[in-house]
């Protein structure tokens, strides 16, 4: 139970996350959008480097979030961390899908290509599948309790399978295309680094903030249809008696 | 469920603010005229042209000079460049010139080239990058409001 | 022994177990009676260690429901609606099958008396597909006998059994009393399980009212 | 001692059922012959084009057919609910999670097997040299096909809609063993030497054994509540 404890510590620190993401973002913003130059070789499109990135590097960090709780629940079966796991994998797959476009729209300047088989491209992919699988596993099964280890189950060994993924699709990239379209090469100069931490924090702040709410909108539902189905339950018991 | 309408209207406001102050920031790196405005209305001072390289008119003297004629919607006009040496002037190549028109000799003296910005592209990135995640967000606490007095209003609620 | 404290279950929306508590004691047979739906297959599946109870925990011979699970399966035996028989196996086959799978090795010997016990001997080399559902039921049982469980768990025990299968049946129960085993049966069938059961109880509500067992009577419970 | 029990009676029982019903093997074995059919009507190749793309038309084949015997694999558990029988087994179930594989392992193999020599004559393929490397291929690809495949059989075979769930949850996983096996079968096919597809092979050794590790463990979780 101590987990179920240290949520709810956190979530009376919601406020703060939430006004956190909002300054780190503005900041970030304004740096990206106003503050900062050009690039010397991308241009003015590096701008969207600063709103694809960061999505990109949270949604990963979501994924690892959630094979960690997923861990969690099939030690611990704490059903709140069963919550912060559907939580964050809906929130994992908005973002992944959120980076797979903002990357598009980057690559058709760059590329001249809304779509490429790059590697990492690939690889969000896949990312983006499994999770959407995740997330329809969950809704096809009845029973809350195989739901939840069912979806823990899938999440460990997607995350397992991450790193594997990447890999073999980096190598078949390599063998099938020229490397001159790659997102590597593309050097990080000072200048973009800052507006480019600031979106991340903000970025990661946020996906905190938007996983409390939405953990607790979770937590909430479940409470609720609890105690609706308690009373339905008496109640159509009481029919069939009389 | 005043407050939360209160709160998320301060962020609209906000977002909305900075939205009008980004586009002012970028107003003047957004216009741009084309061939036939610049010959018809003749501007004085320093203006932007877009256009395309004509293929076969392109000649460099050395680097820093160049003639060409710029390919416009209906209208070709002649452009004498002298700046910077270009890096990226080549036929058929869409850019951004800026400089003067001549209206004497009818040439555009150019000192400076732009690549096209792609303003287009980066507002799609950054409204598909945040726009949903406010969407999403909102909805979301929009609901769990709405759980909270649900559980208040059936008296359902029991200290776990 | 069973012994079942505050167990609840949910499915979904649906709360099927509130709060029920249960002790069953050695050598005691208790019936398990309810309307349809009121969750008496989830409270055997959920002993079984089939499911995990969503509240409440239990214990089995002592042994904590959640924890020594394995410990339990080895003394328990559930005989549910389906028969766990493969179809493309003959009696002998799924008999050897579902022991082994158990860790023991019933003799050609002890097959054949159980196979002639619930009078299925005939048909030992014969598939399971061809069986009728009765046939499969005395099959189960059969497998039940060479099992010798502690705790046995009943479904429904009486559905397509003809007099004679009921009587076999009934006859196991008692010799499993006898050697200090505890049944829990559920079922709908009030004379069949009268002269068996020494308690029952009715599932209402999701909880549990014990009742006495000459109240067993066919039209006035459900 | 009982573990390993546990492991022989499953694959004895399924190698039995399997060889009274003959349902499994033979369903996939038509399934893969239609789906080669339909194949070689949709790009009409000659022998260059074919060495192209065989070895992606192979896999595929062989992995919607592998993903129909793993369907089965539980799915047959669930007549007379035999699969409750497997959950109270009074042993670690990674015992019969390696049961399964075995079984599953084995049917996959076996129909890749019979398969080959149909893609060999129908697309005209020399295989003369490279059939012991192919053999290995084929044994490393299908083993991981079934090491995770045999995990999400059991974990979809218990909730609604099973039959869609299992490719759509099994084939994003799979992705890597799908890339190495196309692209070793498509170098030993065209005889290029070792060295140069030498790292898929270890690829799909890694994924074997990483897979067979974590399934093993994870199995623990899906039958066991």
């Amino acid at each position: 139970m101590t987990i179920h404890r240290v949520i709810r510590k956190v979530q009376r620190f919601q406020g703060w996350f939430g006004s956190g993401a909002a300054l780190c973002l503005g900041a970030g913003l304004y740096l990206g959008l106003i503050g900062s130059p050009a690039d010397y070789y991308q241009g003015e499109v590096v701008r969207i480097m600063y709103i694809h990135v960061p999505l990109a590097h949270t949604s990963l960090i979501g994924y690892t979030v959630l094979a960690l709780g997923s861990l969690w629940y099939l030690w611990k079966r704490d059903p709140i961390v069963d919550n912060m796991c559907q939580a964050v994998a809906a929130l994992s797959a908005v973002f992944t899908a959120l980076a797979l476009g903002t990357g598009m729209i980057w690559g058709k300047p760059t590329w001249d290509t809304w779509w490429t088989w790059d590697a990492r491209l690939t690889s969000f992919t896949v990312l983006l599948l499994i999770l959407v699988g995740y997330l329809m596993l969950r809704t096809f099964v009845d029973d809350p309790e195989k739901e939840a280890r069912y979806g823990a189950i899938l999440a460990i060994v997607g995350f397992v399978d991450l790193p594997i993924i990447h890999f073999s699709v980096e190598w078949w990239r390599t063998l099938h295309q020229p490397q001159s379209i790659s997102m590597r090469g593309v050097s990080i100069s000072s200048g973009l680094l800052v507006p480019l931490v600031f979106m991340s924090i903000g970025m990661s702040l946020l996906f905190s903030y938007m996983l409390m709410v939405r953990t607790q909108l979770l937590y909430l539902d479940r409470l609720l249809h609890a105690k609706k189905g308690r009373l339905l339950s008496q109640f159509h018991l009481s029919k069939s008696d009389s | 469920m005043t407050n939360f309408y209160l709160r998320w209207g301060g962020v609209l406001i906000v977002a909305i603010v900075f939205i009008v102050l980004t586009y002012n920031h970028y107003r003047d790196n957004l216009a741009s005229l084309v061939p036939q405005q610049v010959k018809q209305e003749a501007p004085t001072g320093d203006v932007r042209v877009l256009g395309m390289v004509q293929g076969g008119t392109l000649e460099t003297r050395e680097a820093g000079e160049a003639t060409f004629t710029l390919l416009g919607k209906n209208a070709t006009l002649p452009v004498h460049y002298q700046g910077p040496p270009p890096d990226n002037l080549r036929e058929l190549k869409i850019l951004i010139l800026i400089g003067t028109w001549n209206a004497a000799t009818q040439v555009f003296e150019a000192r400076d080239i732009g690549i096209v910005p792609n303003y287009g592209f980066i507002a799609g990135a950054y409204l598909l990058g945040l726009l949903p995640l406010a969407l999403f967000l909102f909805a979301m606490a929009r609901r769990v409001n709405f759980l909270y007095e649900e559980i208040k209003a059936s008296k359902l609620y029991e200290e776990d | 022994m069973i012994a079942c404290h505050g167990i609840g279950k949910s499915y979904g929306h649906f709360q099927v177990l509130h709060d029920v508590n249960l002790t069953v004691a050695e050598g005691e047979c208790f019936a398990l009676l309810g309307p349809n739906g009121a969750g008496k297959t989830t409270l055997l599946k959920i002993l079984a260690t089939l499911e995990r109870p969503s509240t409440g925990h239990y214990e089995i011979l002592g042994m904590h429901g959640l924890k020594d699970k394995d410990a339990i399966r080895a003394n328990l035996m559930f005989l549910a609606h389906g028969t766990h028989l493969y179809d493309e196996l003959n009696a002998k086959e799924n008999l050897a099958f579902a022991l082994a799978l158990r860790g023991q090795h019933p003799t050609d010997l002890e097959v054949k008396q159980a196979l002639d016990r619930v009078a299925i001997g005939a048909f030992t080399d014969m598939k399971v597909r061809y069986y009728s559902a009765g046939m499969k039921k005395r099959l189960a049982l059969a497998k039940a006998m060479l099992a010798k469980p502690k705790i046995l768990l009943l479904d429904e025990p009486f559905t397509a059994l003809d007099t004679a299968g009921t009587d076999i049946l009934r006859e196991y129960v008692r010799e499993r009393l006898s050697e200090n085993g505890t049944v829990l049966l559920s079922t709908h069938d009030y004379d069949k399980t009268r002269p068996i059961a020494g308690r029952a109880g009715i599932l209402r509500h999701g909880a549990l009212e014990e009742i006495a067992v000459e109240a067993l009577m066919s039209d006035d419970l459900v | 001692m009982t573990s390993f029990n546990v492991i022989r009676w499953i694959v004895w029982k399924d190698f039995v059922t399997e060889l009274r019903s003959r349902e499994t093997i033979s369903s996939m074995v038509f399934f893969a012959l239609i789906v080669i059919l339909i194949f070689s009507f949709s790009f009409s190749m000659d022998q260059q084009a074919a060495r192209e793309v065989i070895a992606g038309i192979m896999w595929v084949a062989f992995a919607f057919t592998g993903i129909i015997g793993l369907g089965k694999s539980f799915s047959s558990e669930l007549q007379n609910d035999c699969l409750e029988a497997l959950q109270m087994v009074p042993e670690a179930k990674g015992a019969i999670y390696l049961g399964k594989v075995a079984a599953n392992f084995a049917f996959m193999f076996l129909v890749e097997i019979l398969l080959f020599p149909m893609f060999v004559i129908l697309f005209n393929l020399e295989v003369v040299e490279g059939i012991s490397i192919l053999l290995l291929i084929f044994f490393l690809a299908t083993l991981g096909l079934s090491a995770i495949g045999t995990l999400f059989s059991a974990l979809t075979v218990q909730i609604r809609a099973r039959e869609v769930m299992l490719p759509i949850l099994l084939l994003p996983l799979v992705v890597p063993v799908m890339i190495a096996a196309v692209e070793a079968t498509k170098g030993a096919l065209n005889g290029d030497p070792l060295a140069m597809y030498e790292q898929w092979l270890k690829l799909l050794a890694v994924y074997d054994v990483v897979f067979t590790v974590v399934s093993f463990w994870m199995f623990e979780f899906v039958m066991d509540s």
